[in-house]
């Protein structure tokens, strides 16, 4: 639990860092300590296969890929027009303030009797070994039972790199207009 | 065929799905036309055999993977997506035989490809969508569909067709998020995903207060989805600076696809007493459905570039759609459902002959048109069409949407709101005229002007939706039937 | 206290979600926006991991002895949506770096300008 | 081809070492991974030009390495003991340099490993290898005399050079 | 950075082993965190690190970009295709237990097969987005500015 | 199908299949013109086959199609629509006629998009007086709005286009906003829309919701120019003047008028009409129009204008009429929609033919015009009298059964605004024939005459107002058909 | 007895580590400028995390999770110096000069 | 002891968190964002066997591995502005 809190306030102070740092390299760097601490939270809340992901991704691509954003636009850009925030307050405040009330009556942290625990999950923690026959429910839900949506998320990473393709690849000559 | 006949629902997704790799492989912009439109031609006899099958013998239930819901993942197909199925579908077809020609005079050689590719995945996106019965797995395909739209978008000749792309990127993921987080706390109060089982677990805990933050979450974020005023913002840029074809294309299917899960959310899955008594929330919708019909519609006036315009105006319809949603009643969804329908026609018909008059001129603005009327009677005349049946002209599908809104709003009583739906149709004409002045009255009499009609094979399509649009005028039997089919499988899972 | 611990991990994520929108919507750079748009989505993941955690539990890969588990579906659900993410940073990066190329800079005051929007 | 081979060797071993399944299937696959891979690196050319200079490994470079190893191991405890104290005491102690030291006559990987040894080493970092010359930075100047005495190099070179080639 | 002897040579001892590490997760998702896709991102996080420090030219010469492109195709047709290979054999869409007789075995199978095909796509979709990044130049900062407001 | 069916569908075909070949004749005005008054006189002939049956007790009636349950595109031949038919048929000719004159004369542009746009005006009017329903009559409304866009907007200036612009948005408006709500209010009330002697409404309707639907039908019916919705018709003046006449005589203040008479009669139903209440305040909205625009009509000096200010007055009538409820007051309505036309059509051709001839625009200018023109301004005079309502011309029926209708209502007020609106139109429209038989200021005296053929259609118009005056009969037959008189 | 003296062993191992780690930490803060500062990295990246390892694996003796231990051992042996190095060296490229007790500074961001 | 040693890991990345933050120079952000990398691979390990579930430690590795990786293209970007530079040459100047 002392984890899990230390976890949450490490979290928050780089999330708020990062919105008052100006050095856009900065944020950068950043990011990747929140995504590592975000993953450390992963692991700490059980999900092993979201952490390993996470770390692979938030740290790792995610931080290449901006990276090679910025070596692209320019480097060490320092963020001079900061637009009045005040839209961005009153967003960020109306989010909080409706999740605030929506969760306070969730159901508890943690809570083995939550109704998200109770109803469809229990069935994977059963039934899987004898359905699927591996250990991991993770990977027997995700390949199989919601393997769908396994396949969305396949066709998904194939859009972006399709997408990033066509924008940035070599293969792209524009006309000369 | 029928050892297919279980799998139809199924088959609607993999065939783009096997499709838009190959193109992907098959590098060639005149193969992967030809894969594309083999399969958007393939996928609308499915589309149109689905509902057949739904209307035949009710609701098709495919379990995934073989496993059966809540467990696994199913399409749940009933007379509303059925339809809503083969509105895209068809819509599709004509983007495609649009594309041929219209896409080569904006793209180079090397990324037609990459462009059927994302086509190809937008609209396995959309038919995701619209089939499947489980709130994350429409998510999931949602992002599909929003991402290659990001890509689509970007392929846009002008520079600021990346910043338009951008920005929609931004605004559709923050609206997916919130879409997520509000499922999220559904699941946490039900701990299901599958939609006919929220349906069923969620008046058990109406009492809690999440599920009216789960209920805004996910209203605004499909709201951002589907451009409802005030969500529209990335909507106009997005659409005037996407190719022609992408943009005639994406009008006619993906808010729509938006609209109708977001009125599957909204409707079907929240109890029944609770939207419809949650007297505020059904108000907002109507207001802001109100508010944005008349504001973008009076924004379309004042763009002087025809995408622009209608884009705009495209946001203005969808606050139609939003009022009929908000009615809550099954005379108000058909209305929906119809307009849906009738708007992706007009829509699509208009940005095809937009994207006519930019094969003949190079240009989109209101000033490019000048004496258009003469030089390109076709395209002035589908964008004209297009336009009366916008405002609600007779004998345009326009009339007909406007005729079972106006009824729905009367069987509640709501005159003022069935006279402010009328009225908002004046705001209409208004730009449309602005086009129909400059097309046919801003004539030049000094200059001698040369026919410069835009070729054939872009007219066809655009023809065949414009005929359609006064077919479907005239003869509003089949769709009203099937909207009010669409509206009553909408307040409920029963076949 | 136990409404405390039970809910501080939903606060702390509403208030991150709160820190990341405020990014995406104040940020004026492009990737600085990106940034935000991540942060604010990590902050649902762990919304939903949250609601998969079950006291005592240990992750849902079965040893074979009786043990409690956590929810594996949100693991699943956020696996998914982790990818979704990535591809969304990676195109959006990607086209921050054409509109470098188009504009001259990745702020999105100046592209308005020089475009007078 | 040796060396490829040596490196397919080792990826077996670091294949059972993290797979801990030892079914048919799963070491059918690591098999075939590990030829795979061993073809990739081929590919990468990241095998014979310095990857693993295995002509020249034989039993004794294990036993001189590991030796090497332990004697390296005392030295970063021990320095790490000083630098901990100069850290607790407030830094005050620091004094920084930066001096050069030869490495003439080193093959890369002993360069690498004398430099990477320094680095691990705390208090003292390599900055740059540059030719025959390493600088060396030290937060401390006295860390700086085992290496000024050559130590170190002499062990380097000890885990190659007993069979007296030197490259 | 083939000027840096330290980062060459360590980084030419680690590929391979970093490229293993990739496969070990790719097939140990069933007992273990990890899967297709973590295995595709380690690969092709391998396979960046080669091109950061050994540069882009050598890296495509290792593998050559229209293969790249190719296979991300192919990671996707192969998950489709075995959901396919379901159907025909009389279960549903995505169906792995009608795979092989005992139903146990389709699903293994089939997991094997659709874990491999998210592990081809999504690390050849990471190369290729390096690719993309890497090669890049703004070679038209003039571009198209030609439209008329 | 029947013989009448048939001359009733092509009655409506034949305007818009002329514009086949007078397009096809765009380069030969003769053969063009030839088109037109060919097509016109066919279409006269076949209202005049469906006029006989009607005549002999059968009314030739078809559907078309069904878009929604209860509305369909369908048409029938009753009296009212019969006798509208017969006038805007028969109007035709003479404007066509009258149009190859005005047109060369004054060397309008685009000659052949008049004529199409013109054939298509007519078909529409046709359509709406034959329509069985409102959903008919409120397509043929529409489509007439558009297709006198382009007549309105001929001249293609600025000035003309903002015409248009207020024209399209005052019509469109209102028939879009009030007309057809009101209709769709009406469907969804009663199922149907079909016109039926008598009316659909019954006494289990909601008064208040009848009352509104009143108020939504007389100001949706923009056409009838009803204030404050009557901004259209003297801006729209721009026009050339045949398209003037058109609007004025011929077709869309007609159409306007005719609706809501048609409205009032079969969907309403006089009793149910008179028990409302509303109609009473429409009958003084009327009224005020009458005073108001005659008000205006005396300070205008453009002869156009002060004509379609007279006009709107004129409409009030037609609907102050239809509003006493009561049976002479709707045959004086019906009448009076004939008879005006024929009289303000005379009117319009004449200015036309001064404009024509002598480039004159205003009153003051065209002291001593008589002189030069004695055939021109005789026919002014003539229509002046019958728009004025005394012999010996048609308007003084009309006028007489207006009276009777609103004496029988009492409202004494009333018959003072029609008494006084009568009189000032004589004083806006007689001082002009007056002043053109003085002597012109600069003592020409030679005859310039308007070319032949607007001689010709002006004078046949003038002719008609005296002949209608002779035989009103056909007219009140007809009206009196669909009002049961016996009950007064 | 034996268990004993492995917990022993193994707490004395993990509290080494640990203060090693947190001496270092401390050091990073503390030392005045960046290449001094990777020194106090060093510590954390050798002997602190030598210590906990070696502790964890007194904890599980010899099994594959300890073989995995070792396995990161030496992957941060590898790569810890590597970056410490490469990014000194790049720090020198990019003009940050050493503070040493003869003088020099540290430009600043 | 495990719980003591993993918080008092998790004390040396607050140290080190405020170096990130401090900076000042953007070298000694890396350096402590890559120290940071390290102590998370420590935390994971020795969570590992707080919870008792010690074989998760792939993670751990993939940590590590990402923390090199990133650290080293991180450099590369500093040194050349480009991560698929082939050139000998490092940048001259730093934009
Ligand atoms: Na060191
Ligand atoms: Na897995």
């Amino acid at each position: 639990m002392i984890v899990n809190i230390i976890l949450l306030a490490f979290l928050l102070t780089t999330a708020v860092y990062i919105s008052r740092i100006t050095i856009l390299f900065g944020a950068v760097m950043i990011y990747g300590i929140y995504s590592l601490l975000c993953a450390t939270m992963f692991v700490v809340l059980d999900a092993v296969d979201v952490a390993f992901t996470e770390a692979a991704v938030g740290t790792g691509i995610s931080t290449i890929l901006m990276l090679s954003a910025l070596s692209l636009t320019g480097s060490r850009i320092e963020i001079t027009h900061k637009r009045k925030p005040i839209m961005a307050l009153c967003a960020s405040l109306g989010l909080g303030a409706a999740l605030l009330w929506g969760t306070s009556d969730m159901p508890h942290f943690a809570d083995a009797s939550a109704p998200a625990n109770l109803h469809v999950a229990p069935y994977y923690l059963e039934e899987s070994s004898e359905q699927i026959g591996i250990p991991n429910v993770v990977t027997s839900v995700l390949a199989s039972y919601r393997g769908y949506d396994t396949l969305g998320e396949v066709v998904v990473i194939f859009t972006a790199g399709i997408g990033v393709i066509s924008l940035l690849g070599r293969t792209t000559r524009r006309r000369e207009d | 065929m029928n050892a297919l006949t279980p799998h139809l629902s199924a088959l609607q997704i993999i065939l783009p799905l096997l499709a838009a790799p190959l193109c992907t492989i098959f590098r060639l912009p005149r193969v992967t036309w030809g894969i594309a439109m083999v399969v958007g031609v393939l996928c609308s006899f499915n589309a149109i055999a689905i509902l057949e099958q739904v209307q035949s013998s009710g609701t098709i239930i495919y379990a995934l993977g073989g496993w059966a819901a809540p467990w696994g993942i199913e399409y749940r197909i009933d007379d509303a997506n059925a339809f809503v199925l083969v509105i895209i579908s068809v819509i599709n077809v004509f983007g495609i035989l649009y594309a041929r020609t219209s896409i080569p005079a904006e793209l180079s050689e090397d990324r037609i490809s990459w462009l059927y590719t994302a086509w190809l995945l937008c609209f396995t996106g959309l038919c995701g969508i619209t089939i499947s019965g489980d709130v994350f797995n429409v998510f999931v395909f949602l992002e599909i569909s929003s991402l290659s739209t990001y890509v689509l978008v970007s392929f846009g000749t002008d520079k600021r067709a990346l910043t338009a792309a951008l920005r929609y990127l931004i605004v559709g993921t923050v609206a997916a998020t919130f879409y997520v987080i509000g499922i999220g706390l559904l699941y946490a109060l039900t701990g299901t995903l599958n939609m006919a089982d929220l349906a069923q677990r969620l008046p058990e805990v109406t009492a809690h207060r999440t599920v009216l933050v789960a209920f805004g979450f996910i209203t605004v974020g499909l709201s951002i989805k589907m451009a409802l005023f005030p969500f529209h913002t990335w909507l106009p840029n997005a659409y005037a600076f996407a190719p022609n074809a992408v943009t005639a294309f994406l009008a006619g299917t993906a808010t729509k696809a938006a609209i109708y899960v977001f009125m599957r959310l909204v409707l079907t899955i929240f109890p029944a007493g609770f939207f419809a008594n949650s007297t505020i929330a059904y108000l907002i919708i109507l207001a802001v459905g109100i508010l944005g019909a008349f504001v973008a519609s009076t924004i379309a006036f004042f763009r002087q570039d025809l995408k622009q315009m209608f884009a705009w105006s495209s946001i203005g319809q969808i606050g139609y759609m939003a009022i009929g949603l908000g009615l809550a009643t099954s005379a108000g969804v058909a209305a929906s459902f119809l307009h849906l329908f009738n708007h992706a026609l007009m829509k699509t018909a208009v940005f095809m002959a937009i994207g006519c008059l930019f094969v003949a001129t190079g240009s989109t603005t209101l000033n490019s048109l000048k004496n258009a009327g003469k030089r390109m009677p076709w395209t002035s005349a589908a964008i004209l069409i297009g336009g009366l049946s916008l405002i609600g002209i007779p004998f345009t599908t326009g009339f007909v949407s406007k005729w079972y809104l106006v009824t729905a709003a009367l069987e509640l009583d709501m005159w003022w709101l069935a006279a402010l739906v009328l009225a908002g149709s004046l705001v209409t004409a208004a730009y449309v005229w602005k086009f129909v002045e400059t097309a046919y009255f801003r004539t030049d009499s000094n200059t001698t002007y040369t026919r410069s009609e835009a070729p054939l094979s872009l007219l066809i399509p655009t023809w065949i939706l414009v005929i359609a649009n006064i077919y479907f005028g005239i003869n509003a039997q089949f769709t009203g039937t099937q909207a009010l089919r669409a509206a009553n499988a909408i307040f409920g899972f029963s076949s | 206290m136990t409404t405390f611990l039970g809910l501080l991990n939903y606060w702390v994520v509403i208030a991150l979600m709160m820190t990341g929108l405020y990014i995406v919507i104040a940020a004026s750079n492009y990737i600085k926006k990106i940034i935000g748009l991540n942060i604010f989505q990590t902050a649902v993941f762990i919304m939903y991991i949250s609601i998969g955690k079950v006291s005592g539990g240990t992750a849902p890969i079965l040893t074979g002895q009786p043990e409690i588990y956590s929810n594996p579906l949100p693991h699943v659900l956020i696996l998914t949506a982790i990818v979704v993410g990535v591809a969304t940073t990676a195109l959006g990066l990607a086209l921050i770096v054409r509109i470098r190329s188009a504009f001259g800079t990745i702020d999105d005051h100046d592209v308005r300008e020089s475009v007078n929007e | 081809m040796k060396s490829t081979l040596a490196l397919l060797l080792f990826l077996s071993i670091f294949w059972l070492a993290l797979s801990g399944h030892y079914s048919g299937l799963l070491l059918g696959l690591g098999f075939a991974s590990c030829l795979w891979v061993a073809l990739i690196a081929r590919r990468m050319d990241v095998v014979d030009h310095g990857g693993l200079p295995v002509q020249k490994w034989s039993l004794r470079i294990f036993t001189t390495f590991f030796i090497y190893l332990m004697w390296l191991g005392k030295e970063i405890v021990l320095s790490s003991i000083a630098v901990a104290r100069m850290i607790l005491s407030n830094g005050a102690r620091v004094r920084p340099e930066v001096i050069q030291l030869s490495v003439e006559g080193m093959n890369d990987m002993e360069k690498v490993i004398y430099a990477n040894s320094i680095t691990l080493t705390p208090g003292t970092l390599t900055v740059d290898v540059d030719g025959d010359w390493l600088n060396v930075h030290t937060v401390r100047g006295d860390l700086l005399e085992p290496l000024k005495r050559g130590d170190m190099a002499n062990r380097v070179r000890r885990i190659y050079n007993r069979s007296g080639k030197q490259l | 950075m083939q000027h840096h002897l330290v980062l060459n040579l360590v980084a030419k001892i680690l590929i391979p082993f970093i490229i293993l590490f990739a496969l070990y997760v790719q097939f140990h998702g069933d007992y273990g965190p990890g899967g297709g896709f973590q295995a595709g991102v380690i690969f092709g996080a391998g396979f960046i690190l080669y091109g950061i420090i050994f540069g882009k030219d050598l890296a495509v010469r290792v593998v050559p970009l229209p293969l790249v492109y190719c296979m991300t195709a192919v990671g996707v047709l192969l998950y489709t295709l075995v959901g396919v290979a379901g159907m025909l054999l009389g279960g549903e869409f995505l169906n792995y237990s009608v795979l092989l007789p005992d139903s146990i075995a389709g699903q293994h199978l089939g997991i094997l097969l659709i874990e491999l095909g998210v592990g081809i796509t999504v690390a050849s979709v990471m190369i290729s987005l390096f690719f993309s990044y890497a090669q890049y130049t703004h070679r038209d900062e003039q571009q198209s500015d030609n439209q008329d407001r | 199908m029947s013989i009448a069916q048939y001359a009733l569908l092509l009655s409506i075909l034949v305007p818009l299949g002329a514009t086949g070949p007078i397009s096809l004749f765009s380069r030969n005005p003769n053969l063009r013109e030839t088109a037109t008054i060919a097509a016109s006189v066919i279409t006269f002939t076949l209202v005049a086959v469906v006029y006989y049956s009607v005549k002999h007790g059968i009314e030739p009636q078809l559907t078309l199609i069904e878009p929604f349950a209860g509305v369909s595109i369908a048409f029938r031949a009753e009296p009212l629509g019969m006798l509208f038919a017969l006038m805007a048929s028969f109007l035709w000719i003479v404007t066509s006629i009258y149009s190859i004159g005005y047109m060369r004369g004054h060397h309008e542009q685009n000659q052949t998009r008049f004529f199409i746009f013109f054939a298509v005006a007519i078909s529409c009017t046709l359509g709406a007086a034959f329509a069985a329903n409102g959903f008919t009559l409120f397509l043929f409304y529409e489509a007439l709005t558009l297709s006198t866009f382009p007549l309105v907007t001929h001249k293609g200036d600025d000035k003309a286009k903002k015409a248009g612009r207020i024209y399209l948005f005052i019509l469109l408006g209102t028939s879009v906003g009030f007309f057809l709500f009101a209709l769709i209010w009406t469907w969804h009330l009663t199922g149907h829309l079909d016109f039926r002697a008598g009316g659909v409404f019954d006494s289990s309707h909601s008064r208040t919701v009848l009352n509104v639907l009143l108020v939504l039908y007389a100001f949706g019916i923009g056409k009838a120019a009803l204030m404050p919705f009557h901004r259209w018709l003297p801006t729209a003046m721009v026009a050339p003047t045949p398209v003037s006449a058109l609007l004025h005589a011929v077709a869309v203040v007609k159409t306007g008028v005719f609706a809501i008479l048609k409205i009032c009669v079969y969907f309403f139903g006089v009793d149910l009409l008179a028990s409302l209440g509303t109609h009473y305040f429409l009958a003084y909205v009327a009224a005020f129009t009458i005073i108001a625009t005659a008000i205006i009509a005396l300070r205008k000096d453009n002869l156009k204008a002060r004509l379609a200010y007279s006009t709107i007055g004129q409409l009030s009538y037609i609907v102050l009429g239809t509003m006493t409820a009561n049976a002479w007051g709707i045959v004086g309505g019906g009448m009076h929609m004939l008879m005006h036309g024929f009289g303000k059509i005379t009117l319009f051709f004449c200015a036309g033919a001064i404009l024509v001839a002598t480039h004159k625009t205003e009153i003051s200018q065209m002291r001593g015009i008589g002189r030069r023109m004695p055939v021109t301004m005789t026919a002014f005079l003539i229509g002046s009298i019958s728009i004025v309502g005394a012999p010996p011309t048609g308007g003084l029926w009309s006028k007489w059964y207006l009276l009777l209708g609103i004496v029988d209502t009492h409202e004494w007020l009333l018959l003072c605004a029609l008494i006084l609106g009568s009189l000032l139109s004589a004083i806006y429209l007689l001082p002009i024939v007056v002043q053109a038989f003085y002597p012109a200021t600069d003592n020409t005296t030679e005859v310039n005459e308007a070319p032949l053929t607007m001689r010709i259609a002006l004078l046949t118009c003038s002719a008609g107002c005296i002949v209608l005056f002779a035989v009103p009969d056909f007219a009140y037959e007809l009206m009196s058909n669909i009002v049961d008189l016996g009950q007064h | 007895m034996i268990e004993i003296v492995f917990l022993i062993l193994r707490d004395v191992c993990l509290f080494i580590g640990a203060l090693f780690v947190l001496v270092g930490s401390l050091g990073v803060l503390r030392f005045p400028d960046f290449f001094s500062r990777i020194h106090a990295t060093g510590i954390t990246e050798t002997v602190g995390i030598a210590f906990i390892f070696a502790g964890l694996i007194v904890e599980v003796g010899y099994s594959l999770t300890s073989l995995k231990l070792l396995i990161i051992l030496v992957f941060v042996f590898f790569t810890s110096p590597t970056s410490s190095h490469a990014l000194a060296k790049t720090a020198i490229h990019a003009g940050l000069v050493p503070l040493t007790h003869k003088g020099g500074n540290q430009p600043s961001n | 002891m495990i719980a003591a040693t993993l918080i008092a890991v998790m004390i040396g990345m607050v140290l080190l968190l405020a170096r990130a933050f401090i900076g000042p120079t953007i070298f000694d952000r890396i350096l402590a964002i890559n120290n940071f990398g390290t102590k998370t691979v420590i935390v994971l390990a020795l969570y590992g066997f707080v919870t008792e579930r010690p074989d998760f430690l792939d993670i751990a590795l993939v940590y590590a591995l990402c923390n090199f990786i990133v650290t080293i293209a991180v450099l590369k970007y500093f040194e050349y502005g480009d991560l698929g530079h082939t050139g000998k040459q490092p940048k001259d100047e730093i934009s």
